[in-house]
């Protein structure tokens, strides 16, 4: 047992183990249940970062590798994290902890909670260490078991419905994914995914394990229209359930295909790049006006998520080294910023235990410091710069342009439309007169609450300033990944890497005579 | 028309027939009489085919017991035969379509007979011409398929519990002989000399 | 063939039956002679007899075929003997709370089931198509008396009246089938069948007498259209007897059926491979609707049941080493969450007597926290959701089917999973969301230990026995090839 | 050090101020924020020195001199062929950006400490205009796209912030969120047009790409496949980035948030929405002129739109009420001067014009500030008139403000206010740049400088001249149309923020009074730049090419053939701005002293075209009608329609309902009874018996 | 036997034999006897099989197996009439129509 080889089981199991240990904890101690579940997630967190502070950028390959074979060659005990993979271990751990503090007023069945959210950090966790095919479906699917829990005993008055249609919505589309790990398995006959990763597909094949994984991913991310799950969902769980939902179930989705669909089937994700921008485009304007419309706050965020997420498969098929950057910039700034404005929602429900907008109105008149907060993630959320959220947009956009300008056109009504409901949301709920008598007492931020999201909003524009420490994390693998699917495509790998000024055709100067065509592009401008 | 051939018809005629009247008869002791007159035709037919222990089995142990107990049953249920409905069923054309098909398609069977003629006489027990059908079955069951006989004594004594466990009632109240009792019995304690005074009685 | 029965070394193979033949006699003896009040005693005698037989099931030194070629003894036959015999050993330990209640409490009970459990045996073991006969009506005799034991109640009377009907129906199918098989095979021993298939090939009498054939144990294991007496035989007949119901017989049923088609009718594996998939399709797709209309717990568990069948059927359809291995595997898992699932069943009941419906589960994860959570531990289970044992049973027949290129029934399987899924968590609905309505009595010691285990082995199936099942399936298989 | 102590000090004092002003309290905010500016702007100033008078920049160690100093703070993002860092670039533009943003920024800091002395939430406007500050320097500092990216939205944010400032007031917020939107549409072009760029050129850093532009010289300008169409790249490239530059700079089209901003408190208008932000866009196209220099069309849009805008907003402002508004529409029109400056070829004219601008217009702002301030949150001009007597230094403040914005001054000397000389160097270059449009830009400039010269003058007559017209001496002013008056200015700032009451508007004329020293003080600076910025920088930015070339070293692109032609324009046209503007002067002077009557009649007989100016060509009812309605429309019909009906309704909880038919369906089948059972059974067995010999081939 | 009695003859009917047992199974709504009855036609019919297979082939197989059928079918009809009295005892009747309280 050296580090090598322990720290991902350590940090997949240790917090299960907590959760058997909370298991024998009285049910009566509930201070004790939440400090200890705070302890536990605490020390994942710093075992995570120990994780990244020794995790090797430079390699583009797997690191501290474990491979124990279970049965034949299928479904092994194998873990191991790549750039692509090690920050999102860091994610989760990161907002775990965030996540015990913020559910810090539940009441009913604490031991239950904690002891549910405990096993769903191993499982996430788990999905972003295995390399394991079988077992990453395992952690994959598994996280509908708590999810499922969560939402439907500490949800909202609809949680019932919204925790089957997560669930049905989810399973469905995973089921189909099983399958088609099953066929990759005969293909290969392993369920490694290194060697997965060096295996090559038949072409006609890849279309269909393409469109599989696709099936379970896309429901996932989740990719219009297979999104509507996620706003019930959203409004139903309790905050800590948003959060998580929004943070990192999400991003399994993302991770997914960059983990199978691009590089695993490299011809079909081509293939089908035009079909997930358009799901994109269609994503990221249709859920952002939706948005615009939203008089639950909860339901507003949850379908910028939606939005947002769009951004991130747009840039994971944009297949180059900027989108591919772009995309997992995009999630992990997301999984920062959506979870901390669930967070943020979260305060003032446990005030005022009601997401209608219209409930609110001048909460900075009471809650100045909580303006501020919120301020910063709206800000995020929006994509401004100097702040997280504006890296990824920015570079998933630059990416997807080198690949297909209508995309990227469409995708930049994004920028309008999410400045439109963010502020407007702004607006109706911090900002105006304080008039409403329910809201006359209503509490600033409290220690406990500065404590989860302050250091968020530290790191919301540290990244903005300073994305290095994830771009660098991620660029050694994610350049692999994007010269291996350039070459299985036929192209200079070069070219993927960034610079596109390849393709551009150029003509004789010709003197001052403007093109006729020109007024078409200065149509779009006049707007 | 060979002989046999012509007992196989009147076997086989009279068999179906009262087959017929078992499932159509409205009284059920009909209909178990009906089975009797099927079961004895059939063995008829059974000898015709060479089974004689079969056949004979076939009476004694189905006409014989089985078909008694089924009538020993209609008896003693006493159902009030007035009350039971009686016609087809609302789906009968579906059902005898569907029964027309299975008909069918197993007469397509009986048609289709066509064996390797090296299958014939290469079973695995083939019958010896020189012993009687009796004979040959009693060498093979208590030796070749000791197997089969104990596990059909198995199943009989699951049909005897069976029986006793679903029937047997211990009814409380109900004066049973004790054999033991009576036999126990002295004549000091239950005889008892009395001197009867003429026309005087007790 | 005509080995000499008399020479006692010689049957080795068949001592487990032999064992247990003899110690049924014994039983029936002891109970007849001890006080009826006692029943108890011949119970655990039965559990008794039954690990020894379990033992020596898996001690058991050689393989073989017995008995002039009725009786086969091999690698698979013991696995599946390993389950029937845990799964019958189990139901019989669940029937012992509350016996009197549930009517099982006459000694005659265990006997009937042990020999229903040697019926199983002999199926599992039989090497010919008359043994198979014999072991079936062993089996199904002892199980309509079964369904009927606590005779004073309309239902359990009626169950065991559907039960034998359609039961004996499904034997005459299967005796039609025989007679088919036989005609045109001209022997009943299932290895010389091989032989005459290979060497005939196919015709109509053959290929209906498989049809028929596969009717009647397709009767057996519960699979649509013959499904028919399931819900209802579940749900009248007492629940520890549906328990036993629900996991051995189909164990052996399904052995006979692999041992049918991977073995005697493997020259004509893409005729039966219709049958099956059919059989398989039919039986996920419509238990997975019916059982959303379902109220009692029972008929839940009865079509939940059916489906699983539809599931195994899905490993076998491929015809290959790996489905059998994933039947054998499917069948452990899921007798290991069937007695689970029993074992919560019977240990939530309130005053009024045994819950029935779901909705008296509401509020069972307040009111019975450890109970809810095994229930809804098998509940997740049985929909396949990782990481639980039911999803690896899952995984193993699909696997299979994959390989075999069967796209189109690993869909329809897996969307019928998903289907499925609805009543499944419709009781972790009931139980875990629902404000609770009644209080439960206290739970038996026995019935405490049973969900605990088969909660924990659920759970942690990836890492305690998946790896060693799935190298005896393997070695199970690998004796049908 | 001392470019980093300048732009970085704004920000200091922001992080200070709002971060810790709770702590520290108001004063200690102010006087803090206020001094860091204060050091920003003489550091600012000891740089361009020597850069206007001297050899040229100071390098950044001090020594020696360089046309370009470059600062490396941090790495940015990196991905693959993709380096991007904090750079500050400074050069000869970024020198003069740096001097305007930074004085103004400090005397708005002073004349807010007066201003919004009363506001509870000082520390944070305070604040607020740090961060814009910091903001503006970052993007006038900026060596990339990106980094310009950042300072463009990060002054997008400050001003939403402040605009916002009084966020109880509903009128505030809204146009806070209508400035953020729009210029976000703009940003949707420049984000665009970055990605364009980095396509196209294959650099993000601006040195980069001007040397890829310079090799189209000799490899042909580059195609590109934009949408559908083969477009020329640098076109397609350079329009959408002037999107971007249309929107911060409130041009034509996009210039909607622009008045509406004036709902932020009075030094905000001054500092962001007059001297610095909205000329941003200029600034960009100046910066980039390189690129812009390859698309002959591209700059032919930026003068048309650059035209129109200047005849437009001069237009809206003949007619407006609010002293703010009309001086936002003037700025809007003069930014439109500018464009058309960089369009025709002269950027250093345009820059020249966002100089002076700069210190005119905030001189403006501030002084109507101050009127403001002494009548009391007061804004609309009709209840003024007759200050001139109560607040005798502020109207000598104005008075310069609005001599230098009408451009007085004597054509061919070098007498004259600051934007005589800036904006007489855009007329004659348009005229210079000849062709369609070059005439077209020339004459709508000129009449639009007749415009601005009413329109200045009315405001000035309306405001301190004739007799007071506040509530209770009303009954003498025009009040064309008093419902839309009491719409459109009574959305007072609600009373906690400044010390007027309502039952203060009566007496507002009566309480006038003039403003403290600490807002005083700051109008005299900008009045001093108003007086002399034309007279003393017109060499470096206009007079003549070497020197020009000199003073900008590289930094601009300098079109000698449209200096010179500029120079030597027709004596008709050198005066015509100047004619122009005394037919303004004389026009205003008529209607509003003379014949004060007057404009209410024009009025009452023309209401079409009144209502039309009046609305501001319609065009927030336009913009509500064609974009905002129907994007609501769209969401909620997606919502609704899609999301919620077909998605929903149908496809999920109708299959839900499928499913629970088909279950009942199922369940009917068992129907308990055995003999159904039974024929299930025999159904089945006909079925694959049937199937099996079919699919068998049997039969 | 005699050859002029073939095969198909035995076969046909058995399988009429087998089709009116199979009919009189689900046909029936009279009375649970004749149910109980029409399995015993079936069974007779998988009889006359065997029987006729055993003759064709010159095989004994075929009659062993019947005799087993045979002793088996005796104790399921014992089997078969007890539940069927413990039915009648409960509920008073045998019509196949009150053998319906669980369904679904």
């Amino acid at each position: 047992m050296t580090f090598e080889n322990s720290i991902l089981t350590l940090l997949t199991w240790l917090p299960t183990l907590g959760a058997a240990i909370l298991l024998l904890t009285p049910k009566g101690s509930v201070n004790a249940i939440r400090w200890m579940s705070l302890a536990i997630t605490l020390v994942v967190f710093v075992l995570s970062l120990v994780l990244w502070q020794s995790f090797d950028a430079s390699n583009p390959g797997f690191q501290f590798v474990v491979n124990m074979p279970w049965i034949g060659d299928s479904i092994g005990y194998r873990v191991g994290v790549d750039g692509i993979s090690v920050l999102f271990v860091v994610l989760t751990a990161l907002l775990m902890p965030a996540v015990v503090l913020a559910s810090w007023d539940v009441d009913t069945r604490v031991k239950e909670y904690m002891i549910v959210f405990l096993v769903l950090e191993t499982l996430m966790i788990g999905v972003f260490t295995t390399l394991d095919l079988a077992m990453f479906y395992v952690f994959f699917e598994g996280t509908l078991l708590p999810m499922f829990l969560i939402i439907g005993i500490w949800g909202g008055a609809q949680r019932i419905q919204a925790a089957y249609k997560f669930f049905f919505y989810t399973f469905v589309g995973s089921v189909l994914m099983l399958l088609a790990m099953m066929a990759m398995y005969w293909d290969a006959g392993t369920t490694d995914i290194i060697r997965l990763l060096g295996h090559e597909f038949p072409v006609g094949m890849q279309t269909w394990l393409w469109l599989a994984f696709f099936a379970s991913l896309a429901v996932k991310m989740p990719m219009w229209p297979f999104h509507r799950w996620l706003p019930e969902a959203h409004v139903q769980a309790p905050t800590a359930g948003s959060v998580i939902l929004a943070a990192i179930l999400l991003k399994l989705g993302g991770y997914g295909f960059l983990r199978f669909s691009l590089p695993m089937f490299p011809e079909a994700s081509a293939q089908f790049a035009n079909f997930v921008f358009l799901l994109s485009v269609a994503a990221i304007i249709l859920t952002s006006l939706v948005a615009l419309v939203q008089t639950d706050i909860k339901k507003l965020i949850a379908y910028s998520s939606v939005a947002h997420m769009g951004f991130v498969t747009m840039g994971i098929f944009a297949g180059n080294a900027l989108g591919v950057q772009g995309a997992m910039f995009q999630m992990i700034s997301h999984g920062i910023v959506s979870g901390a404005l669930f967070l943020c929602v979260g305060v003032i429900y446990d005030r005022m235990h009601t997401r209608e907008i219209s409930a609110y109105g001048g909460l900075v008149e009471r809650m100045p410091q909580y303006a501020f907060a919120f301020m910063v993630f709206t800000m995020a959320n929006v994509g401004l710069p100097g702040t997280s959220g504006f890296v990824g947009e920015f570079l998933t956009m630059i990416g997807v342009f080198q690949v297909n300008t209508w995309v990227a056109f469409g995708a930049a009504f994004g920028v309008i439309f999410s400045a439109g409901y963010a502020l407007w949301l702004y607006r109706r709920v911090i900002f105006g007169a304080l008039t409403k008598d329910s809201l006359k007492g209503i509490l600033d931020l409290n220690l406990r609450e500065k404590l989860v999201l302050y250091p968020l909003i530290v790191l919301t524009v540290v990244f903005g300033f300073y994305p290095a420490p994830i771009l660098d994390t991620t660029a050694a693998a994610v350049d692999n990944l994007v010269a291996q699917y350039a070459t299985a495509n036929g192209l200079d790998p070069a070219v993927a890497q960034a610079d596109a000024r390849a393709p551009l055709e150029y003509v004789a100067p010709v003197e001052g005579a403007a093109q006729p065509a020109d007024d078409h592009a200065a149509e779009p401008a006049a707007h | 028309m060979t002989l046999p051939l012509f007992f196989f018809y009147v076997f086989a005629t009279i068999t179906v027939a009262s087959a017929f009247m078992v499932i159509s008869a409205r009284n059920p002791v009909h209909a178990v009489l009906f089975l009797i007159l099927a079961f004895v035709n059939a063995a008829g037919l059974f000898m015709l085919a060479g089974a004689e222990f079969l056949a004979l089995l076939l009476i004694v142990v189905y006409v014989g017991a089985v078909a008694v107990l089924f009538l020993f049953v209609v008896m003693m249920l006493d159902v009030d035969f007035a009350e039971m409905k009686s016609g087809l069923l609302a789906y009968a054309p579906v059902g005898m379509v569907v029964g027309a098909i299975l008909f069918l398609e197993l007469l397509l069977v009986a048609g289709s007979f066509v064996v390797a003629p090296d299958v014939v006489g290469a079973g695995g027990l083939p019958i010896d011409a020189t012993m009687d059908n009796t004979r040959a079955l009693g060498q093979v069951l208590y030796t070749r398929y000791i197997f089969l006989f104990q596990g059909a004594a198995a199943v009989l004594l699951v049909a005897m519990i069976g029986a006793i466990v679903l029937t047997l009632r211990h009814r409380p109240g109900i004066k049973r002989q004790s054999t033991a009792a009576q036999l126990g019995r002295k004549p000091s304690e239950t005889v008892r000399n009395v001197k009867v005074q003429s026309g005087q009685g007790l | 063939m005509n080995s000499d029965v008399t020479d006692f070394a010689s049957l080795a193979p068949a001592y487990p039956e032999m064992l247990m033949a003899v110690g049924i006699l014994v039983l029936l003896l002891v109970g007849v002679v001890i006080n009826k009040e006692r029943s108890a005693l011949v119970s655990w005698l039965s559990v008794g007899l039954l690990v020894a037989t379990g033992l020596l099931v898996i001690l058991q030194p050689v393989d073989g075929v017995v008995f002039n070629g009725l009786f086969v003894a091999d690698s698979f036959a013991r696995y599946m003997k390993v389950l029937v015999i845990g799964g019958a050993g189990l139901a019989l330990i669940l029937a012992m709370s509350n016996a009197e209640e549930n009517g099982v409490h006459k000694f005659e009970y265990s006997v009937l089931a042990l020999l229903a459990t040697l019926g199983m045996m002999v199926m599992v073991s039989a090497n010919d198509l008359m043994s198979l006969y014999v072991g079936l009506e062993l089996q199904s005799l002892s199980l309509y008396v079964m369904a009927a034991i606590k005779r004073d109640d309309t239902r359990a009377s009626e169950a065991g009246l559907k039960y034998f009907v359609l039961g004996a129906l499904s034997s005459g199918l299967l005796l039609y089938g025989a007679s088919l098989i036989y005609g045109f095979t001209g022997h009943t021993n299932l290895n010389e069948i091989v032989v005459a298939i290979a060497n005939g090939g196919r015709s109509i009498g053959l290929i209906f007498g498989v049809v028929f054939l596969l009717a009647g144990v397709a009767f057996k294991i519960s699979a649509v259209p013959f499904h028919m007496w399931t819900p209802d035989v579940y749900e009248g007949a007492p629940t520890p007897v549906t328990a036993f119901f629900a996991t051995a017989p189909k164990v052996a049923a399904m052995t006979l059926m692999v041992r049918l088609v991977m073995d005697t009718f493997a020259p004509i594996t893409q005729d039966w491979q219709q049958i099956v998939i059919f059989l398989s399709i039919a039986s996920m797709v419509l238990a997975a609707f019916a059982a959303i209309g379902q109220q009692s717990i029972k008929r839940l568990i009865a079509y939940s049941s059916i489906g699983h069948v539809g599931f195994a059927l899905v490993g076998l359809s491929s015809g290959t080493q790996v489905g059998v291995e994933g039947v054998a595997i499917y069948m452990a898992i899921y007798i290991a969450m069937t007695v689970g699932l029993f074992a919560c069943v019977l240990s939530l009941r309130t005053d009024t007597g045994y819950v029935e419906t779901i909705d008296e589960l509401a509020g069972a994860a307040q009111t019975r926290p450890f109970v809810a959570a095994i229930m809804a531990i098998l509940m997740f289970s049985l929909i396949g959701l990782p990481p639980l044992a039911g999803f690896f049973a899952k995984w193993h027949v699909f696997l299979a089917a994959i390989e075999a290129n069967l796209y189109v029934l690993s869909v329809i399987g897996v969307l019928a999973s998903a289907i499925s899924a609805f009543y499944y968590l419709r009781v972790v609905k009931v139980m875990f969301f629902d404000a609770p309505i009644k209080q439960f009595a206290a739970v038996p010691g026995e019935l405490n230990i049973i969900m605990g285990v088969s909660g924990f082995l659920v759970v942690t199936y990836y890492f305690t026995v998946g790896s060693p099942l799935a190298s005896m399936a393997h070695t199970a298989a690998g004796s049908l090839f | 050090m001392i470019i980093q102590a300048i732009v970085f000090l704004p920000l200091i004092g922001a992080l200070v101020a709002g971060l810790l002003g709770r702590s520290i309290g108001h004063r200690p905010s102010e006087f803090i924020t206020t001094g860091l500016l204060l050091i920003a702007a003489v550091l600012s100033w000891y740089v361009f020195i020597p850069v206007a008078f001297g050899d040229g920049l100071v390098g950044a160690a001090g020594d020696g001199h360089a046309a370009v100093v470059k600062v490396e703070v941090m790495r940015w993002i990196q991905v693959g062929d993709m380096d991007l860092r904090w750079i500050l670039r400074v050069d000869t533009l970024t020198a003069v950006m740096l001097v305007v943003v930074n004085t103004v920024s400090a005397l708005v800091h002073l004349y807010s400490i007066g201003y919004m002395n009363e506001d509870p939430h000082r520390s944070r406007f305070f604040a607020y205009l740090s961060l814009f500050t910091f903001a503006m320097l970052m993007l006038v500092t900026a060596d990339n796209f990106l980094q310009m990216f950042f300072g463009w939205e990060g002054v997008g944010l400050a001003s939403y912030l402040l605009i916002g400032f009084w966020y109880t007031k509903p009128s505030a917020t809204a146009a806070a969120m209508k400035a953020f939107i729009v210029n976000r549409v703009g940003d949707f072009g420049f984000a665009l047009g970055i990605f364009g760029a980095f396509l196209v050129l294959g650099h993000i850093d601006f040195d980069g790409a001007f040397h890829a532009a310079d090799e189209f010289a000799t490899t042909g300008l580059p195609v590109i496949q934009f949408l559908n169409w083969q477009l020329d790249a640098m076109t397609v490239v350079c329009l959408l980035l002037f999107m971007g530059a249309m929107g911060k700079s409130a041009q034509f089209l996009l210039h909607t948030w622009l008045p509406d901003a004036m709902e932020g408190p009075t030094p905000v208008s001054a500092l962001i929405h007059a001297a610095t932000m909205v000329t941003a866009g200029v600034f960009m196209v100046a910066r980039l002129s390189p690129l812009f220099e390859t698309s002959p069309f591209a700059l032919t849009v930026v003068i048309v739109i650059g035209a129109i805008t200047a005849f437009f907003a001069a237009t809206v402002g003949l007619v407006q009420n609010d002293i703010k508004r009309v001086i936002a529409y003037s700025t809007c029109s003069q930014l439109g001067y500018m464009f058309v400056a960089l369009g025709v070829g002269a950027y250093s004219a345009g820059v020249f014009h966002l100089f002076t601008h700069a210190f005119f217009k905030a001189l403006l702002f501030l002084g109507a500030g101050a009127v403001i301030h002494a009548m009391h949150h007061e804004q609309d001009m009709r209840n003024m008139g007759g200050l001139r007597k109560k607040i005798p230094i502020t109207y000598a403040m104005m008075m310069i403000g609005t001599l230098a914005l009408t451009g007085v001054g004597i054509p061919g000397t070098n007498f004259g206010f600051a934007g005589f000389f800036s904006k007489d160097a855009i007329i004659e270059s348009a005229y210079a740049y000849g062709g369609n449009v070059g005439s077209l830009a020339f004459w709508l400039l000129v009449i639009a400088a007749l415009f601005t010269s009413f329109y200045s003058w009315r405001l000035v007559h309306l405001t301190f001249h004739g007799s007071p017209r506040d509530a209770q001496h009303a009954g003498e002013g025009p009040h064309p149309d008093p419902a839309h008056a009491a719409l459109e200015s009574h959305d007072e700032p609600i009373s906690d923020h400044g010390h007027d009451d309502h039952g203060h508007h009566g007496s507002a004329y009566d309480n006038a009074h003039e403003a403290p020293n600490v807002m005083l003080v700051p109008l005299y600076v900008l009045a001093l730049g108003a007086v002399l910025a034309g007279v003393v920088f017109y060499g470096m930015f206009f007079h003549d090419v070497e020197h020009i070339e000199h003073f900008f070293a590289g930094s601009l692109y300098i079109d000698h053939e449209i200096i010179e032609g500029a120079h030597h324009v027709p004596l008709w046209v050198k005066w015509s701005a100047s004619i122009a503007m005394i037919i303004g002067f004389v026009a205003a002077w008529y209607m509003y002293i003379r014949r004060p009557d007057m404009p209410g009649r024009l009025a009452a007989t023309n209401p079409g075209l009144y209502k039309f100016l009046l609305n501001k060509w319609y065009f927030d009812e336009l913009y509500n009608t064609i974009f905002v309605r129907p994007a609501l429309w769209i969401g909620n019909a997606v919502w609704k329609g899609f999301d919620d009906w077909l998605v929903d309704g149908k496809i999920t909880e109708g299959l839900g309902r499928r499913v629970q038919n088909v279950t009942s369906w199922v369940v009917k089948l068992q129907s308990g009874y055995l003999y159904h059972y039974a024929f299930a059974m025999l159904i089945g067995i006909a079925a694959l018996l049937t199937w099996a010999i079919t699919a068998g081939g049997l039969i | 036997m005699g050859l002029e009695i073939g095969l198909g003859h035995y076969l046909t009917v058995a399988a009429i034999l087998f089709t009116l047992g199979v009919f009189g199974i689900f046909i029936n709504r009279k009375n649970i006897i004749v149910i109980l009855m029409s399995v015993e036609l079936i069974l007779l019919a998988v009889n006359l099989n065997f029987v006729a297979f055993s003759a064709h082939l010159n095989d004994l197989q075929g009659q062993v197996f019947a005799l087993m059928i045979l002793t088996v079918a005796a104790a399921e009809a014992a089997i078969g009439l007890a539940i069927l009295v413990i039915f009648y005892r409960n509920r008073g009747s045998i019509a196949v129509e009150d053998v319906n309280m669980m369904k679904g």
